[in-house]
């Protein structure tokens, strides 16, 4: 791919302080990388949290999370691993410089991230309607009854959980809506016809985000719906 | 001095002559479609497993499959196989703190509660008494089943008990006691299944199936409510656990719930 | 468990009371002498076993510290001397590193600090472990008092006062004292500089410490995890007594009891001072965390939830056993119930108190 | 304040207006407008301080202020301190001045992130000031749950301020990697750079590891607070010994953020006023990595007698005296970087020295608190209160002073009176011991810290304590005078008053240009190889 080489610094996205694109590229990817590092730190704290509970109350832990609806997750789980595969080729065809397919791509995962919110919505509300709140706000009396009419019944707190539950999916929704954004703000640009000439940084970067938001969920489904 | 170097271009400290670099790795639409069946193979995997139950071998399945996602996506999606190496450092970096943090804490958490039941332990009687638990634990640790098996309780000693009732619409109340020697914390219903109360005085009284659950005085710090545990009565003629170990009676106890 | 046996004949009970009220004149004595005082420079009065551990250490890192200090600053105060600038054009010497020198000011510290890391470890681990014989004695923090009881003296409690030094542990000397300790509501710190020994105390949870007392006297007693507004005044006094007195002197300072040809008011008076009641209701006209006691007795109080009560017995009763029930504007509910802890006399005792406050 | 030697414009004067400087993508202004900033603040919480000073001058409470105002200031007072004034003084405004131009870069690798961390530093300190509005804040700078969850004062506010202030922190030190990594010039090896970039760099990977479980520490406190969900409070379930596992986890290699950019900058002051190489760059540089590491398996120390495991508690003591090590190793690099120098008594140096003399009390009384059993009788007590401010203060609040002046100079053109550095020098030298040195003493005899009352044997400590508290008034006063008193009228300086050999100062002007550098520097020199080293060889 070395046929596209601009000798000036007439690069329409490049910045002065950098000696060249390469060095502009590289520090952009390597910041991308850091910041991940601290989402990774920042959502560890959670999971820490969760296998102390997990550790405190077993059997409140193994008890509460029944009234979970694993397919639901499941079918989560499917459309994330698509956004990041369609977030992946959107990368690919920036990196070729094709913005028309890029574009595309991009959509499709916006489209996933949409599907992925619908489906915790619904998740939410059905949670809400049955008293299932976080923390201080569980409704007991509704959703003993509630686990009772599915089968199942508590063990403890199950307001610990449910706190930790929704804290959790909380936080990764967050990063699902921020992905949304900032998506949207590629497919903009991609639109634009910015990704030419080697230069495709942002799509790259705002793809390795995408990816730890999926990567983040990988893990928070077997735990909080799955593992018994 | 510094004139001199006004129109050269240096990249990673070295003089180069062409402005744009190339070292993307650009990977083809097949490997990208292997990699997502795989993900779905794996995502397959981990749901079927979690309906046939593998006990406690449950968790460590579900994070090696997890794991070997994250592996996929890290690597391919994410090009870590062909990225800089310093990229994989940080990662790697900061999972390396993630274990850290991880086994510092669960260490202290572990070799805490080990400490906690051993040494630590008189509970308040309902007559205002003391018992000690610390060798009511030990006689239980001789037979002690599974902490995660809750099938088999036996009530032993109630821990400080809270009644955060109104954040839970005041019908429950909060108890921690000893159960096999593990902790368990639990929202009781203030009256049971056949509807007698089991608050007398405001003062969660637990009597269920022959074992009495005497309580601290306790306080909700968020209503600073207080409650003292006032007399509790045996359903069935057990004996007063004063200051004894439970031995006796812990066989015949029933599940709360 | 071995528990106190009260006194079976009349005769052994005349006995006891007359020796508890011998050392009841002596301990209840209000307010309790200066606590131990020490030179500045000093350790404070080394009062346990445990003490003169600490302090060996503690004086063995000092001198080292000391030398360690005199080493660098003396080098340091040396150079400057030495090699001040006296010319623009001074020259300096070219080198740059020395990997002998290094090696040793890495490895002679390393060495030290294992020798004091090992050191304390073997002292903490001492400390972490009581002996089985230890007498048990069960420490409650609350904001800002401390409840000590003795399972093995039933009835015999003792709080600490906001206002005055109270006597708040009595131990004997020479015998191993293990202390069970949990909070009902923030995190304290039981905390007696004499003995050399602290320890967080955790709601929720227990902690534990033992110690031995190695001399009588009056120690203080801090709380050094902060708890809110009163953290200062949570202390209290920790008495050392001999072991063929400690019985007689905790049972008369233990418990709570009217006395022959004591008025209900004046009774009244001790439990204030004694169950903690003074930690949040003054009686001087100073709002605290509660209100005053001072005049109110009678008067119209204005609840928070808007309606009006009278402060009659029925009210302050009901104030001390189910104190959030009804909350007086203009505070918060913080009060725990005194349900079990006071009985009816003692109630009856405080409510009558209550009416001699002006 | 325009350059003494060209008419050329410099990065003060190249655009005007407020727009241009509260906009503006050039990390110098950055690190200015931080530096006022954390000045600001550090005024603000040096009257807390005072204020509490005032009141401990009699043992009885409630002489001066209530036992409410004095809990709210004192924890103001670590609050501001902590959050507002060390962690940002050193990387956020020094360093941002200083790192690219050491570097010989153009700009720090992301200036709009640069600027995006200054504002929302701003924002982060706008709910601190709301707090401030909002019935303050009582819990202590830790906020210790069960106590943060119950207590009536702003605890949102704050904690969400602290965490908006930990991604500032997290976007400089991103920042920094970045550029130490991909925007040095050519030559510069990493054994090249200066100590002072090493110790940012220590610093920024610090920050970018240990700040995010700040951020949901906090995160999880407000949700405690406002959901009640059952980790932390013991009430619904929690373990409050989990909190602070949680919080040292950040807090402890926080004050490895706080003290490193120290290090850094007395490698500095130290050489080139001594105009000697540093001795053992490799082991300074290198301990300064080291630390960044340890100091990340170290925080149970925090929580010896806090009910954590007795077992935990001595691996974490082991772990404690392994940092202590590579200490004390930069301590006598720097010590033996003075001899055979050519030392000048200005200043810069002056802090300089003091902060060896500082910092040695402060490290060396932290053995005390490494030991187990004798932390036991010291934990929470005022000897914490003064190890922690000879080493917060003494170290970095010194190296700070010590480092403006080194580099006023280069970031103003000008010089300020040397006569009133060295009195008011002497006067933070003697009020600072003063206000401290009392405080060991007052902790070993078992005063527990943040008491508003005391008892009276102590009072005498106490009132030396006070009114060493107010010398060091005297003495930033007077630094503030001089300091500004400099910008008018202060001598004008050459590009390198002290000769000194860091690109900062061989390749740019004082004050900088707009881009730093005209064309790209490029390092052949060693940045410690002064001219009057004697290279004859017969030193040794």
């Amino acid at each position: 791919m070395g046929n596209h080489a601009k000798p000036a610094k007439d690069h329409a996205f490049f910045q002065h302080h950098f000696n060249t694109v390469g060095q502009q590229a590289g520090a952009a990817k390597m910041g991308m990388w850091l910041f991940l590092a601290t989402e990774v730190l920042m959502f560890s704290g959670l999971f820490l949290a969760y296998f102390i509970v997990r550790a405190l109350y077993p059997e409140m832990v193994l008890s509460s999370h029944e009234l979970l609806d694993k397919t639901m997750g499941g079918i989560n789980t499917v459309v994330l691993l698509t956004s990041s595969f369609t977030m992946a080729m959107a990368v690919r065809y920036a990196q070729l410089g094709d913005n028309k397919r890029c574009a595309t791509q991009l959509l499709l995962t916006m489209a996933c991230a949409f599907i992925f919110m619908g489906v915790k919505y619904v998740e939410y509300t059905g949670k809400f309607s049955h008293g299932v709140f976080p923390g201080a706000f569980f409704n007991y009396d509704e959703a003993i009854q509630y686990a009772h009419s599915h089968g199942h019944s508590f063990r403890g707190l199950p307001h610990v959980f449910f706190g930790l539950y929704f804290v959790m999916t909380g936080l990764h929704g967050i990063h699902v809506l921020v992905g949304i954004g900032v998506i949207f703000w590629v497919y903009l640009r991609a639109k634009k016809g910015h990704f030419k000439d080697g230069y495709y940084a942002p799509v790259e970067n705002v793809g390795l985000y995408w990816h730890i938001v999926d990567l983040v969920w990988i893990f928070l489904f077997p735990l909080l719906y799955l593992v018994k | 001095m510094a004139d001199k170097n006004e129109n050269k271009l240096f990249y990673g400290g070295k003089a180069v002559d062409d402005f744009v670099e190339n070292h993307e790795h650009i990977s083809p639409i097949s490997m990208y479609l292997k990699v997502l069946a795989g993900l779905f193979v794996l995502t397959a995997l981990t749901y079927a497993v979690s309906y046939a139950d593998l006990g406690p071998a449950s968790l460590p399945v579900a994070m090696i499959v997890a794991a070997m996602k994250a592996t996929l996506v890290c690597a391919f999606f994410m090009h870590l196989l062909h990225d800089d190496k310093f990229n994989v450092f940080i990662f790697v970096a900061s999972l390396l703190f993630v274990a850290i943090f991880f086994t510092f804490t669960i260490f202290d958490m572990n070799s805490r509660d080990r400490l906690v039941e051993i040494q630590a332990t008189d509970v308040r009687r309902s007559d205002g008494g003391w018992d000690d638990m610390g060798r009511m634990s030990e006689s239980l640790a001789k037979n002690k089943p599974s902490c995660t098996d809750g099938s088999v309780p036996m009530c032993e000693q109630a821990f400080p008990a809270c009644n955060p009732e109104d954040a839970h619409g005041g019908e429950h109340f909060l108890v921690r006691r000893i159960e096999n020697g593990c902790f368990v914390s639990e929202m009781v219903p203030k009256v049971d299944a056949k509807g007698k109360p089991v608050v007398q005085d405001g003062v969660p009284v637990m009597v269920d199936a022959g074992c009495v659950l005497p309580s601290l005085s306790c306080v909700n710090p968020h209503t600073a409510e207080g409650h003292k545990a006032a007399s509790a009565k045996p359903a069935k003629a057990a004996p007063e656990p004063e200051g004894k170990a439970p031995e006796g009676k812990a066989p015949e106890g029933k599940a709360a719930q | 468990m071995a528990t106190f046996m009260a006194p079976e004949n009349a005769e052994a009970k005349q006995a006891v009371a007359d020796a508890a009220t011998e050392v009841a004149a002596e301990v209840t004595k209000a307010p309790l002498p200066p606590v131990e005082t020490a030179h500045p420079w000093a350790m404070p009065t080394a009062a346990s076993t445990f003490a003169e551990d600490t302090d060996a250490l503690y004086y063995f890192i000092t001198a080292l510290d000391t030398v360690f200090f005199v080493i660098i600053m003396g080098a340091m105060g040396y150079f400057m001397w030495k090699y001040r600038r006296r010319s623009k054009d001074q020259k300096t010497s070219s080198i740059t590193h020395s990997g002998i020198v290094e090696f040793l000011w890495s490895a002679i510290p390393t060495v030290l600090l294992l020798v004091i890391f090992v050191w304390g470890e073997c002292d903490f681990v001492k400390q972490s472990v009581p002996p089985a014989d230890a007498l048990d004695v069960r420490v409650t923090g609350q904001k800002w008092y401390w409840t000590v009881e003795y399972p093995k003296y039933p009835g015999v409690s003792l709080s600490s006062s906001t206002e005055e030094p109270a006597l708040t542990l009595m131990v004997p000397k020479d015998k191993p004292v293990r202390l069970t300790m949990t909070s009902t509501d923030v995190i304290h710190s039981f905390y007696v500089p004499a003995f050399r020994v602290k320890r967080d105390v955790v709601p929720g949870r227990y902690t534990q410490i033992w110690f031995q007392a190695t001399r009588v006297g009056e120690f203080n007693l801090f709380c050094t995890e902060y708890c809110g507004d009163l953290h200062s005044q949570m202390t209290g006094v920790v008495k050392v007594l001999e072991p063929d007195n400690f019985e007689r002197a905790l049972i008369a300072a233990g418990i709570l009891e009217k006395e022959d040809g004591e008025s209900l008011a004046a009774y009244g008076e001790r439990v204030y001072r004694r169950r903690g009641c003074a930690a949040c209701h003054s009686v001087e006209g100073k709002d605290g965390i509660g209100p005053a006691w001072n005049g109110l007795y009678g008067r119209t109080e204005s609840l928070t939830d808007g309606t009006t009560v009278k402060a009659d017995d029925e009210y302050i009763k009901n104030s001390i056993y189910e104190p959030n029930s009804q909350i007086v504007a203009g505070y918060s509910p913080q009060m725990p119930s005194y349900q079990g802890l006071l009985d009816e006399e003692q109630v009856t005792a405080v409510i009558e108190y209550i009416k001699t406050l002006k | 304040m325009a350059d003494a030697h060209s008419n050329e414009s410099n990065y003060l004067t190249a655009t005007r207006g407020l727009k241009s400087w509260l906009f503006t993508l050039d990390h110098k202004r950055i690190g200015l407008m931080y530096l006022v900033g954390v000045l600001v603040f550090f005024l603000a919480g040096g009257l807390f301080a005072l204020t509490l000073r005032t009141e401990l001058l009699t043992p009885e409470g409630g002489d001066f202020i209530s036992a409410t105002t004095y809990n709210k200031m004192f924890t103001l007072h670590g609050a501001v301190m902590v959050f507002l004034v060390i962690i940002p003084s050193v990387p956020a405004a020094l360093g941002n001045f200083l790192l690219p131009l050491m570097l010989g870069a153009k700009d720090v690798a992301f200036p709009r992130l640069n600027l995006l961390s200054f504002w929302v530093y701003t924002l982060g300190s706008m709910f601190f000031l709301y707090t401030l509005a909002a019935g303050q804040l009582d819990t202590g700078w830790t906020f210790y749950t069960p106590y943060s969850n119950t207590t009536g004062t702003a605890v949102i506010s704050a904690t969400f301020g602290a965490f908006i202030l930990g991604f500032s922190s997290i976007l400089t030190g991103l920042n920094f990697v970045v550029t130490v990594h991909k925007m040095r010039a050519p030559g510069m090896t990493w054994n090249k750079m200066p100590l002072m970039v090493w110790a940012l760099y220590s610093t920024a990977v610090i920050q970018v590891l240990a700040t995010p479980v700040l951020a949901i520490t906090l995160l999880l406190l407000i949700v405690e607070r406002t959901l009640m969900i059952g980790i932390f409070d013991p009430a619904m379930g929690g373990d409050p010994v989990l909190y602070q596992h949680f919080f040292w986890f950040y807090s402890h290699p926080a004050v490895y953020i706080m003290i490193l950019p120290g290090f850094g900058i007395e490698s500095e002051l130290i050489a080139v006023h001594s105009r000697k190489h540093i001795f053992g760059y490799k082991a300074i540089a290198l301990s300064s990595v080291a630390i960044a590491i340890i100091s990340f398996v170290v925080w149970g120390h925090h929580m010896f007698v806090s009910g954590q495991s007795e077992l935990a508690g001595i691996v974490f003591s082991f772990l404690t005296f392994a940092v202590a090590v590579p200490t004390a190793i930069k301590t006598f690099s720097w010590v033996a970087t003075l001899y055979k120098g050519s030392i000048e008594f200005n200043t810069p140096m002056l802090y300089g020295l003091m902060f060896l003399f500082t910092f040695s009390i402060g490290g060396l009384t932290g053995i005390f608190l490494g030991a187990l059993s004798v932390d036991v009788h010291l934990h929470d007590t005022y000897f914490v209160v003064a190890h922690f401010h000879y080493v917060m203060m003494g170290g970095t609040i010194i190296a700070f002073v010590g480092g403006i002046h080194h580099w006023w100079p280069k970031m103003f053109g000008v010089m300020y009176s040397e006569r009133w550095g060295k009195i008011s020098a002497l006067f933070i030298f003697v009020g600072f011991n003063m206000t401290f040195f009392n405080q060991f003493l007052l902790g070993q005899q078992g005063m527990p810290r943040r008491y508003w009352s005391y008892v009276p044997q102590f009072q005498q400590q106490h009132i030396l304590s006070t009114v060493g508290g107010y010398l060091l008034l005297i003495g930033f006063t007077i630094i503030a005078i001089y300091l500004v008193h400099s910008l008018r009228n202060g001598k004008k300086v050459g590009p390198n008053p002290w000769n000194a050999q860091s690109l900062e100062w061989t390749h740019t002007a004082s004050p900088p240009i707009e881009h730093n550098f005209h064309g790209q520097p490029v390092v052949e020199n060693d940045p410690y190889n002064y001219p009057e080293i004697d290279r004859t060889g017969a030193s040794h």
